[in-house]
């Protein structure tokens, strides 16, 4: 069933980065997302990144699908699908979000009273949500420099104390979270990683997402560690669209 | 009473139940497939593998209202010279792999069933019936006379097994398994032609608009195929449309089906379904009082 | 906003509401068929009547699983003779009737719709298209040069519209729908060639074991055949197969279809479905914005 | 969905009549009906004569099928659909069962301590469920006078005093509850009567069994007094086989 909302508003959050807010009284949890579809153009997948009784969606601009989606106005209508996926195990204890390109979109209805972040972007202004965190708990980092540590997301993490947490999450593009993998490697930490993949069906039959014989979009998008670990399509080849294997 | 064998075997190719997965459904890449084999699949048919490499359609790629499933893939493959080593990541499982392809043409066809057995799949599936690809769909698999020219054409290519995927999508279904006899199984049904409007938007769906209709709704339009055919002919008919439980595999069987193939039940019960469908054949089959699956094979037909 | 006008017409009939009682439920009875002209809709097709009296098949006539619905009912009929009485007693409702009928060839086709017009029905839809019964259906409805003589022989014979009522169980719609475009409408679709087993008994359960698959699964079929002949041809389509909701209704309308019949949703909602679809359909255009049908009818097809 | 249950024992309740017993987890209730298919043979509408969580069907051999349904032994498979119809009203007060032909069938479910009969048959051995009733609240009639009164149906219900009654059963042939309708009129009586036609489907699609626009089997077969005096068709025609309208 589609689902087609009107939303309440869009708002802007850094040059490359909208957020469209609607009501859907859906259960939803975090990490788990929808197929949007504009409809004329494609359907994408799209954390939703509020998941109380008002929603969001969180589009950074890629291609025509997330611009225009980008483009949405209060008033008019989103079509999706869903929810999806697997979400985020919830912790009692402190936690780390650590996200980069529009991976903090999935991760910020995990933000309340026990997360510190670590945002990484280009540069200053595509820095997304690092002003819904304490002052205190959010580690920054940009390729440019322009802000925080100059470098790179695992940079960024290098300074921080990541036993102390009782759970990190992450997501991010695959290269991304690559990184981050070969940092932490086996190291004795909590932490669950979000991966983005190609997605055609969202619902586990056309194989565009799978690694490793896992579907992203039914047995993720969310993994722990140790699975990611194992899993030798990780960070090396992917499925192109027309399931081509291809090396990253 | 001793427990149900409920393993089964088309022409040489031995099975150990008879639930294979359908073409199109997480068969693209060779661990996808391993991990289904691995999870209680008997056997693959792998993606349906043309000449070229192609996209497929741009999403929506399905369309779906709980029971109604509708997809327009668009046959997106590696092509055949890439697909090699998906199958043989897949044949590390030591199952059978049944590589499906399609073509425009008699040689295409031979072309890609040669380089599929060089491959080492265990059969070739023919797909000649794809419902929402031009080209490749009922110009193709209506035309009696094509259909048996390509089908002549692979056997006398490859020695490993050829079976023949219809369509449910034609005015007389016989005319065309007939013509597709040759083959060493029938493998009934493709989806069924189908499209779904958004409302709201006032736009079909699916990139394509027009897509095949898969899972519960089909079934009875599979279960009528395979019965048509089986009345009529004497070949191994592998049955597929809308199985979901041990119940509409039997169904299948009992029209007289060797083998069922399952695809879009992935959907509701994961990869898990194949387990599941096992496990509940055992029970139907012990508390019926069947010992092997012959003894209910085709007994509708009688 | 203005209360939103749900009304419409297909050439010179008007209807009420764009909900029509679909032929072969519940309207073999006069009486009947005014109640439920009584009861919303806006007009009925009558059972398909032929020549002589038919029994149709023995029960079980039906084989239901919901949502699956598959009929053989084998065209049961009083015989163009005695039909009239039941129409008079219909259309003292005040409202459109229309006749229903199937024959072998060209010369009875002709016969009864001269008789219906007789009978004063509004308009005679000829049934190019049983699913079930051997000589009424595919075997006319699936041959474009048949079709298209009926339909002429027909059409020069009597005053009243003449509509067309097509099958989906054939490879080329559109050659059958290009054969009968003579005719004042299309109707789409009959029931798609279905069946079903019982696994306990092993037999197939209708009596003539192969029916018609009708209901919410095959309105994809439907929305594909409508989308499929208004992509291609200028002439009324009149849409059918599965609509149980205003939602259905509209998705037809918007694939281009000018009126909608209703049959198998009598199965889940009864005789009320009519009055419930209207209702509906009043609550979706004026939550919608619109105020008559014309401004969403066949905007998919853009 | 098509019930496959075995039956417990067959009994034998007159030379026509056997009741099977059986085990069917569903809601029933006085007055519904089964589709009972026998396969090779054909479809027809069979009462529940047993509500509870013990089921029964008591049929009366009249055709093939039937026939063949009144041999099936303990341990063998029925088959049917349902249950299907608008059950009987219950009431609190005292109740008048009135069946003819295998109506009585449907009435036995409906025997308690505060129900009374009459039961008609053509001579004595064929008088159904007469026995479950207390001696002293039942009446009989017989066409050829072997037990209780000499004549029908109306001759028995002549005898007793309606207007005592909280309600009045009655299950029969047409034919019958058309004597009967003609017998009490427009006597105020609380009075429901459950009809019998040739039906098909059963499920309201197929227009065998309707009766002035009603059908038998989704707005019955159980229909108040004052609704059956208004049916123009009720016990002058009906349809055949093929649809056709015939006279009584
Ligand atoms: C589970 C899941 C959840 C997601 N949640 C969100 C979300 O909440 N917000 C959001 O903005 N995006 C999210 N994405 C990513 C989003 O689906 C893509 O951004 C989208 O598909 C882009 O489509 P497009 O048509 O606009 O761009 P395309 O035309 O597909 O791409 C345009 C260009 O951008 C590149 N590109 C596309 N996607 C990405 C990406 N994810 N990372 C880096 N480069 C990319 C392409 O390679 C290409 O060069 C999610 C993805 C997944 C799998
Ligand atoms: C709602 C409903 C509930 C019913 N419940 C029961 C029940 O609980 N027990 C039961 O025994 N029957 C019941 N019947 C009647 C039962 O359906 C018929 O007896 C059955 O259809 C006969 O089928 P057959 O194939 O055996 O006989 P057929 O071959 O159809 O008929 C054989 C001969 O018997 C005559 N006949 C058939 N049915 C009847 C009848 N009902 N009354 C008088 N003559 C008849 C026919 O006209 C024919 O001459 C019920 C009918 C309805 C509509
Ligand atoms: C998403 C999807 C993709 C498919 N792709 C193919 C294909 O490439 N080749 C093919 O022969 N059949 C393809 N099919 C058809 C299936 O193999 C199968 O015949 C059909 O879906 C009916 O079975 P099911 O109801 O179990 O899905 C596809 C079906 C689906 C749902
Ligand atoms: C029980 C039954 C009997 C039918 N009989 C006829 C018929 O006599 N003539 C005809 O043209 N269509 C007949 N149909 C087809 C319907 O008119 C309609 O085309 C089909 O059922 C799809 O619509 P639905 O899904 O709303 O039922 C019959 C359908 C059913 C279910
Ligand atoms: S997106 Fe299709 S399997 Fe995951
Ligand atoms: S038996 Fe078919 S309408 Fe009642």
């Amino acid at each position: 069933m589609i689902n087609s909302i009107r939303i309440l508003r869009n708002e802007i959050n850094t040059p490359t980065v909208n957020s469209l807010y609607f009501h859907w009284d859906a259960m939803v949890e975090p990490g788990q997302f929808v197929m949007v579809w504009v409809p004329g153009i494609s359907e994408i997948p799209m954390s939703l990144s509020l998941t109380g009784k008002e929603k969001c969606l969180t589009v950074k601009k890629y291609g025509d699908t997330s611009n225009a989606l980008s483009k949405v106005e209060p008033g008019e209508r989103i079509f999706f699908r869903g929810p999806y996926g697997k979400p985020f195990t919830r912790v009692k204890g402190k936690t780390l979000l650590v996200g980069g390109g529009s991976g903090m979109a999935s991760l910020r209805p995990l933000i309340d009273k026990n997360a510190s972040g670590v945002v990484a972007a280009r540069s200053s202004d595509e820095l997304l949500f690092k002003e819904l965190f304490a002052k205190d708990r959010i580690t920054v980092a940009t390729d440019d420099g322009s802000e925080g540590i100059k470098g790179n997301i695992v940079d960024a993490m290098r300074e921080i104390e990541l036993e102390a947490f009782e759970m990190i999450y992450v997501c991010g593009p695959e290269r991304m979270i690559k990184s981050i993998v070969d940092f932490v490697s086996v190291r004795k930490i909590n932490m669950e990683l979000s991966l983005e993949r190609n997605m055609k069906c969202g619902i586990g039959i056309c194989d565009s997402c799978s690694i490793d014989g896992f579907q992203l979009c039914t047995d993720g998008p969310t993994f722990n560690l140790s699975t990611v670990l194992t899993m030798k399509e990780f960070g090396r080849t992917k499925l192109a669209e027309s399931g081509k294997r291809i090396w990253f | 009473m001793s427990i149900s064998d409920i393993s089964t075997s088309i022409g040489n190719i031995h099975l150990s139940n008879p639930l294979i997965l359908a073409s199109g459904i997480l068969d693209e890449n060779g661990h996808t497939m391993k991990r289904i084999l691995s999870e209680g699949a008997a056997a693959v048919v792998t993606k349906s593998i043309g000449m070229e490499e192609r996209n497929g359609y741009k999403p929506p790629i399905v369309a779906t209202d709980d029971p109604i499933f509708i997809n327009a893939v668009g046959l997106p493959n590696p092509g055949i010279n890439d697909v090699g080593e998906e199958i043989k990541i897949a044949r590390e499982s030591g199952k059978p792999i049944i590589g499906s392809i399609f073509g425009k043409d008699e040689n295409e066809f031979i072309h890609l069933a040669v380089k599929m057995q060089e491959y080492g799949v265990s059969a070739v599936e023919l797909n000649l019936s794809c419902p929402h690809v031009k080209g490749f769909g009922s110009e193709i698999g209506g035309d009696p006379t094509l259909v048996k020219k390509i089908v002549k054409g692979v056997k006398g290519s490859i020695s490993i097994p050829a079976w023949a995927k219809l369509s449910p999508n034609v005015t007389n279904l016989l005319d065309i398994a007939i013509a597709a006899s040759d083959s060493d199984a029938l493998v009934l049904i493709n989806t069924v032609r189908g499209m779904k409007i958004d409302i709201y938007s006032g736009r079909p769906v699916l990139s394509n608009k027009v897509g095949g209709l898969s899972g519960s709704s089909i079934k009875p339009v599979g279960i009528r195929c395979v019965y048509e055919v089986k009345s009529n002919l004497d070949i191994p008919v592998i049955g597929v449309g809308g199985i979901e439980s041990a119940l509409d595999a039997v169904e299948y069987i009992m029209a007289g089906a060797t083998a069922v193939q399952i695809g879009t039940a992935l959907w509701k019960y994961g990869r898990a379904v194949f387990s599941k469908v096992s496990m509940e054949l055992v029970e139907f089959m012990s508390s019926e009082g069947y010992e092997k699956i012959e003894e209910f094979r085709g007994i509708a037909l009688k």
